[in-house]
């Protein structure tokens, strides 16, 4: 290993020092607010050595790992994303009134492992940054362990991925021995030589191993998981899992069928069309009536990666920057999504019932507003990301034709309308307390009656943690900034691209 | 050899059968630890004596100690077999067997049918020259610090996370809870053990 | 050179808008006007800049175009975020800031007493913003966006008031009747995309002019589309009737939306396209017929209407009317003069309108004004040199100038020209009757009523510039017999970018016969209204109380009759319609929709037990179809 | 630095296992595999999963180590012994969950944590 490997290799080994870095901190002493600087320290040196490291892109570490623009590309999503999930956490914890300390150590090496996912060019790097993930999300999961939906969704994670994750390795062990090789250069070119997608041990250990991709992608069927776990998890680790988790997870995938047309492999592409199809309409059909917000955010993501897919199935360029286009718009979404759902929570339960949003914009204008921004662009209206995002998607259906895909996506936009303009018309009507006290003649409550709501209230109401406020500001500002000018980041992910044909 | 692997094979695929059938807890326990060693006979078999040792050492060894810690802090005794026999049901068995039996014969097809050829011709299966080479401790140190140097260090990533989580949700885990009748009398426990058969009655 | 600061005459306003609709709740009314009046300020400063640097350095082709960025670029379609500036945008731009600031100024003091301060320049901020994206636009896309966007500020300020139900109607009509118009023009930008690939402007002529036939259907659907969304916005026969209830908004709103800007804005979309109107020479006839028309049938109407705001509501139709005739016999430039001229003197007018109702304490009815010259003399001069100016009194107004070009241009528009020359002079007869009877009936006579209140100074600056350019104006464009250096200055200037006038100019000798008729007419108008309302209205009444003229009276009140039309025809069949369909096929359908949605949604929720072994489970069937699809469809 | 991957089976070795055939082992594997997948389904005892787990992750390490000695390489062998750290880790953070759970549920009845559904 040169030096330059080394060099190319800093965001990763910074990424991996800073949990060891805090937990050496915390082992001296113990603070929320140093665990939680330093965190935020060692992500921000880790994303500012990316443009460092990348003058040494593109370049394989070890057959385990390669850098390049595109690796580079998405670990400074990972590492943006984690940041924010921790700017997120730090109001939430101290609210929660837990030791925070470990939160932030699990969370860094939960952004290892992702960082390490998405730079990994073999079977083995992929395993280990998955596992490394997952290992730490079952426990920032439950992290609040007095709460018993928190430990129900560690649980219920725990036992699934690593279903899902026998799965995976099966499939990947099949491939391996199939090829006699784990590298997945080396893999595509051994597809390459001579017809392998007839192969039907070839198809089928792909097929396992799209298992494993599924269940971390939450598409459907994968996708049971998704809602209770979302729910059950403290709404910081929600964010982190609908957006980190599964952003690494996708830009692997990519990565790994980048070079391959998809649609050389027939079976296979009918086998993801199915899922995409599934996967828009279990996850739209599903939140139509549900009430719980952090649910609905849930079934709203399963149908995200379902249109994900529809480009993914695409084939051309444009696909990878749609993609990656969409990837970043729903980043920014999601982590907004949840991240107003974070700064809504009280002690005894996450801000999940959407009765409790009635009323926000008159109580919170700013933060109803926001939130409001983020499900428009989840439901794709122009001047945000997620129009520009999903223009892309199906700019890059039409241009291979997909347009069975296509319609199901406009059909199923249509669908996701309603219930994400159904909690934004929550949040602008009246709150109970104002219907009810223009309802009826003030006398007829009881005299203690209206002071309790109003001091619920004023406690919801209380100040934001500046954190928080400052990540929603600034994801406002970015969901809108990419809505109407997106050229710079289309023209970053054009040279990611590059690297990876 | 070609014998020692039917005949461990077999050994293995009972044992663990037996596994999850079994009422008992500590059986069960035991009948793994029985299919991990022939697991590991088979490893010697094809060649890699080096897992087969890390499989008696690492995964029978330590893995299954840890399972045997738990069932000991939890004191599962009678009473959970018997729980576990209430739970026990033919039908309960008929899906999952049912399920697994379409997995399973879908996956021995793809193991054992040929590929078309776009010509209309066949390639035979898979596994052209199916044999299981040697592979010797050595070659494995010198692959697993060579080029495989990154993954071990990610495996110590991977291992860190899991004894930071473990400390984390062990550290809320008061071990007295698990010990005789405190946990029945704890008022929000009792008011979960009307949940039905899976909880613990004293 | 300040070209390359353009991108901020639209961008400040925005910012206006951003920190008013942030922070407005939280202002003092103080820094929410200084934010308010001082951006449009600030971007009417970079205007008159870029225009300096614009005149005595042209860029090369007198064009500047400034791309910001590509929006999105898929394939063909990468519509571009471009300001494009010429001679036409340059004008536009300096008379929407220009004005803009100074209805702003003046509506700080106007709105002072109102609740939703902030929320009211916010608002403005946000028109400004859009009609300057509109004007500077380079392509037909980003054009579309600043049309909707001063479409939607127009709705949100007819119903600023939004507590009088009225109000809410009002807004409401403006935002259905123009949005016909709107969806012609989005078809209109359809069409011309899937036919000629682009939406940027001077790309789209240019291939136009290549390959469309001149005369040929596709130019003419183009045309005819786009001037649909033109007599939408602009309020021409027959979508006029949304303008005089859009009074209803605060006055500076009828100033700045409803008289000086976005109505121009279907003028200016004409103009803009004028190659592909070219092509379409039955279009641009039924332009000029429509003008002609439009301008004769709200003359009428304004001579009866009782409401102040409303006779210059139905002024500024007809005003417009006559643009369109400019437009439609080729002479381009003298539609946008009198654009220009029209934004000086109708801005005037309706902000000393503005003053007398304040002054009156909410008082529009004119019959129960009067004699106010002498309590209100400055609202009174100012509001004279407007009425002046609109009526085209000879010589000294700038209505004059802009009048008499767009007569001279039409009696020399082939042989259509003498009909379309006699409408506008009837027309100019109309304006200058009814002007002046608002004047006389207001200014002069015994007073009424008491006034309550006087201009402040923040209100009387405006209405003194603006009296001022409605005066001088004109001269910017001496018509060419008057043999003066630098005449028609003007036309000359706006001749890069808009092609001289399709007709030969008339000889000075015919011009000055024209100019002279339509002076004669002017001040005749001026008389019969003297006569007929100050010095004996008795005759008028008589007139009135005729059966003809009660009829007249009663139909050139009701606008013609086109309300009336429109309820019988489409609004009233419309809700019988809808009535009777409540639940009928249609809603059926709908809600069989919804019904399944939701019968799949309660069934996928069933499958949500929440139990993990189900959910294992169903990862296993998952793996169990994946394999199956791929090992067996291969 | 890596040893480079053979692009066919090496030449006959001397050690060659040659009487093992390879579909073979990879059946024994996936029965293992499927006799896990069913006690993860009709199990509830959330230990008995966890075994059942620990028992799919084992035949998908026997699958490597097959593939590997196919190649006569050593690099299934090594990925099972990334799979065994895998495997301690998610044991290890596995077992803390059920204690968690028996703690909080009374009982280790994996239908019992069902709290969240719809």
């Amino acid at each position: 290993m040169s030096g330059a490997d080394l060099l190319a290799l800093l965001p990763l080994i910074l990424i991996s020092i800073s949990p060891v870095a805090v937990m050496l901190a915390i082992a001296f002493f113990r603070g929320r607010g140093l665990a939680a600087a330093l965190a935020l320290l060692g992500l921000f040196i880790s994303f500012v050595s990316l443009p460092f490291a990348a003058s040494y892109a593109p370049r394989s570490v070890t057959p385990l790992l390669v850098i390049d623009n595109y690796a580079l590309f998405y670990m400074g999503l990972v590492f943006a994303a984690t940041f924010a999930v921790a700017l997120l956490s730090d109001g939430y914890l101290r609210m929660l009134r837990v030791r925070s300390e470990e939160f932030y150590v699990l969370l860094l090496l939960a952004a290892a492992g992702s960082a390490v996912l998405v730079a990994s060019a073999h079977f083995a790097s992929f395993f280990l940054g998955l596992e490394t993930l997952s290992v730490s999300l079952y426990a920032l999961l439950s992290y609040p362990v007095t709460r018993e939906k928190a430990i129900e969704a560690g649980v219920k994670y725990l036992v699934l991925a690593a279903i899902s994750s026998a799965f995976l390795l099966f499939g990947m062990a099949l491939v391996y021995a199939l090829s006699g090789t784990m590298e997945f250069s080396g893999i595509a070119a051994w597809a390459a030589a001579g017809i392998k997608y007839s192969n039907p041990v070839f198809l089928g250990a792909l097929a396992l191993i799209a298992v494993g991709f599924g269940f971390k992608l939450a598409v459907a069927p994968f996708h049971m998981w998704t809602p209770d776990v979302y729910e059950g998890a403290p709404a910081p680790v929600s964010a982190f899992v609908a957006t980190v988790s599964k952003g690494a997870v996708f830009a692997l995938f990519l990565r790994y069928f980048a070079r391959v047309d998809i649609h050389t492999m027939g079976s296979l592409a009918l086998a993801l069309t199915v899922i995409s199809i599934a996967s828009m309409f279990a996850g739209n059909l599903l939140a139509l009536l549900q009430n719980n917000v952090k649910r609905i955010l849930a079934y709203s993501s399963i149908a995200h990666l379902g249109y994900l897919i529809v480009a993914f199935l695409a084939s051309g360029a444009l696909r990878v920057t749609a993609v990656s286009f969409y990837l970043v718009a729903y980043f920014i979404t999601m982590l907004g999504a949840f991240g107003v759902v974070t700064v809504l929570s009280g002690p005894d339960g996450d801000a999940e019932d959407i009765e409790g949003y009635r009323g926000l914009a008159a109580r919170r204008p700013v933060i109803a507003g926001v939130f409001s921004l983020m499900l428009f662009s989840l439901a794709g209206i122009p001047l945000t990301a997620g129009f520009v995002g999903k223009f892309y998607i199906i700019a890059a259906g039409a241009g291979s034709a997909l347009w069975l895909l296509i319609s199901i996506l406009v059909i199923n936009s249509a669908i996701g309308i309603y219930y994400y303009v159904r909690v934004i018309i929550t949040m602008y009507s009246p709150a109970p307390v104002e219907a009810e006290e223009a309802a009826l003649p003030p006398k007829s409550t009881e005299p203690a009656g209206p002071a309790a709501p109003e001091q619920a209230a004023s406690a919801a109401g209380a100040i934001i943690p500046i954190g928080g406020g400052l990540v929603l500001a600034v994801l406002a500002i970015g969901l809108i900034w990419l809505g109407v000018y997106p050229s710079p980041l289309l023209s970053l992910i054009r040279k990611t691209i590059q690297s990876l044909m | 050899m070609i014998y020692a692997f039917y005949i461990a094979a077999a050994v293995a695929i009972v044992s663990t059968a037996m596994v999850i059938v079994q009422m008992n807890i500590v059986h069960a326990l035991l009948y793994l630890i029985l299919s991990l060693l022939s697991v590991a006979v088979i490893f010697f078999v094809v060649g890699a004596p080096f897992v087969a040792a890390l499989e008696v050492i690492i995964y029978a060894g330590a893995i299954m100690i840890l399972f045997v810690f738990v069932i000991m802090m939890l004191n599962l005794g009678t009473q959970s077999y018997r729980t576990e026999k209430g739970w026990m049901r033919v039908w309960t068995w008929v899906g999952p067997v049912l399920l697994a039996s379409v997995l399973l014969a879908d996956v021995v097809y793809m193991l054992v049918s040929p590929a078309r050829l776009p010509g209309g011709g066949r390639l035979p299966p898979a596994f052209v020259r199916p044999y299981a080479m040697m592979v010797g401790p050595r070659a494995v140190g010198v692959t697993l610090f060579g080029p495989y140097l990154i993954g071990v260090e990610l495996a110590s990533i991977l291992l860190l996370s899991g004894l930071i989580g473990a400390l984390h949700l062990g550290r809320a885990v008061r071990p007295e809870s698990f010990i005789g009748p405190v946990s029945a009398k704890k008022p929000g426990s009792s008011k979960k053990t009307d949940r039905g058969e899976g909880t613990v009655k004293k | 050179m300040m070209l390359p600061y353009l991108w901020l005459i639209p961008a400040l306003p925005f910012a206006g808008f951003l920190v008013l609709s942030v922070l407005g709740r939280r202002m003092g009314n103080g820094p929410a006007a200084a934010v308010g009046v001082g951006s449009v300020g600030l971007s009417a400063l970079v205007a008159i800049l870029v225009a300096s640097s614009f005149i005595n350095a042209p860029p090369p082709a007198h064009v500047y175009t400034q791309t910001l960025w590509r929006w999105i670029s898929v394939g063909g379609f990468a519509p571009g975020v471009m300001l494009y500036l010429d001679s036409l945008s340059l004008i536009m731009v300096l008379v929407v800031t220009v004005v803009g600031f100074l209805i702003h100024l003046y509506s700080a003091e106007f709105m002072a007493a109102d609740d939703g301060y902030s929320r009211f320049f916010a608002y403005m901020n946000l028109f400004v913003g859009s009609m300057l994206v509109l004007v500077l636009a380079g392509n037909l896309l980003f054009l579309y966006l600043g049309w909707e966007g001063v479409g939607l500020c127009s709705y949100l300020l007819i119903g600023f008031w939004y507590r009088e139900p009225e109000n809410g109607a009002a807004a409401i009509k403006a935002f259905v009747v123009t949005r016909v118009g709107d969806t012609a023009l989005a078809i209109g930008l359809f069409l011309i995309f899937i036919n000629l690939g682009t939406l940027d402007i001077q790309r789209m002529m240019n291939l136009a002019a290549l390959h469309w036939r001149p005369g040929g259907a596709l130019p003419t659907i183009a045309a005819a589309l786009l001037l649909g969304g033109a007599i939408g916005k602009s309020a021409q026969l027959p979508l006029q009737t949304w303008l005089p209830d859009a009074m209803a908004g605060p006055t500076p709103v009828s100033a700045l939306i409803h008289a000086a800007t976005m109505v121009t804005a279907g003028v200016y979309l004409i103009a803009r396209t004028n190659v592909l109107f070219t092509m379409a020479p039955a279009v641009q006839i039924a332009v000029a017929v429509i003008g002609a028309a439009t301008l004769l049938v709200s003359g009428m109407s304004a001579l009866v209407q009782h409401d102040i705001k409303r006779v210059l509501a139905y002024s500024t139709i007809s005003q417009i009317g006559y643009m369109f005739v400019a437009l439609g016999v080729g002479a381009w430039s003298a539609a946008i003069f009198h654009f220009m001229t029209h934004a000086f003197f109708k801005a005037l007018l309706f902000l000393g309108a503005g003053a007398v109702i304040a002054g009156l304490g909410g008082e529009h009815d004119i019959f129960r004004m009067g004699g106010l010259r002498r309590q209100m003399p400055l609202a009174f001069w100012c509001f004279l040199a407007g009425a002046c100016s609109l009526s085209a009194l000879p010589l000294v107004t700038a209505g004059f100038y802009s009048k008499g070009l767009i007569l001279s241009s039409a009696w020399e528009a082939g042989r259509a020209g003498f009909w379309l020359w006699a409408a506008a002079i009837a027309g100019a007869l109309l304006t200058s009757i009814y002007t002046f009877r608002l004047v006389f009936i207001v200014f002069f006579g015994e007073a009424k009523a008491k006034i309550s209140k006087k201009p402040g100074p923040r209100a009387a600056i405006p209405l003194v510039i603006l009296a001022f350019l409605s005066v001088a104006g004109g001269f910017v464009n001496f018509p060419a017999f008057f043999g003066i250096k630098g005449s028609m200055f003007f036309s000359r200037f706006l001749a890069s970018a808009l092609p001289s006038a399709t007709y030969a100019a008339p000889l000075p000798e015919t011009d000055l016969l024209l100019e002279a008729v339509a002076a004669i007419v002017s001040l005749a108008g001026i008389y019969v209204a003297y006569f007929f309302f100050l010095s004996s209205p008795e005759y008028s009444r008589e007139m009135a109380g005729t059966a003809i003229g009660k009829v007249l009276k009663r139909f050139w009140f009701e606008d013609w009759g086109f309300d009336w039309l429109y309820e019988k025809t489409l609004a009233a069949p419309y809700r019988w319609l809808a009535r009777t369909n409540r639940n009928d096929a249609v809603d059926l359908f709908y809600s069989f929709i919804a019904k399944v949605n939701m019968f799949f949604h309660y069934g996928l929720s069933l499958s949500q037990t929440g139990k993990v072994r189900f959910y294992a489970a169903v990862i296993a069937l998952g793996a169990v179809v994946t394999i199956t699809i791929a090992v067996f469809a291969r | 630095m890596m040893p480079p991957i053979p692009a066919n089976p090496a030449p006959v070795n001397p050690l060659r296992m040659d009487m093992i055939p390879m579909n073979y082992a990879l059946i024994v594997a996936w029965v293992l595999f499927v006799i896990g997948v069913i006690g993860v389904l009709a199990r509830r005892n959330l230990l008995f999963i966890l075994m059942s787990v620990e028992i799919m992750l084992n035949a998908s390490g026997l699958a490597f180590v097959v593939a590997g000695s196919r190649w006569g390489q050593p690099d299934g062998q090594i990925m099972f012994i990334f799979i065994l750290a895998m495997a301690a880790a998610e044991v290890s953070v596995g077992l803390a969950l059920v204690l968690l759970a028996y703690h909080r549920f009374g009982g280790l009845d994996a239908d019992a944590a069902n709290r969240m559904k719809g």
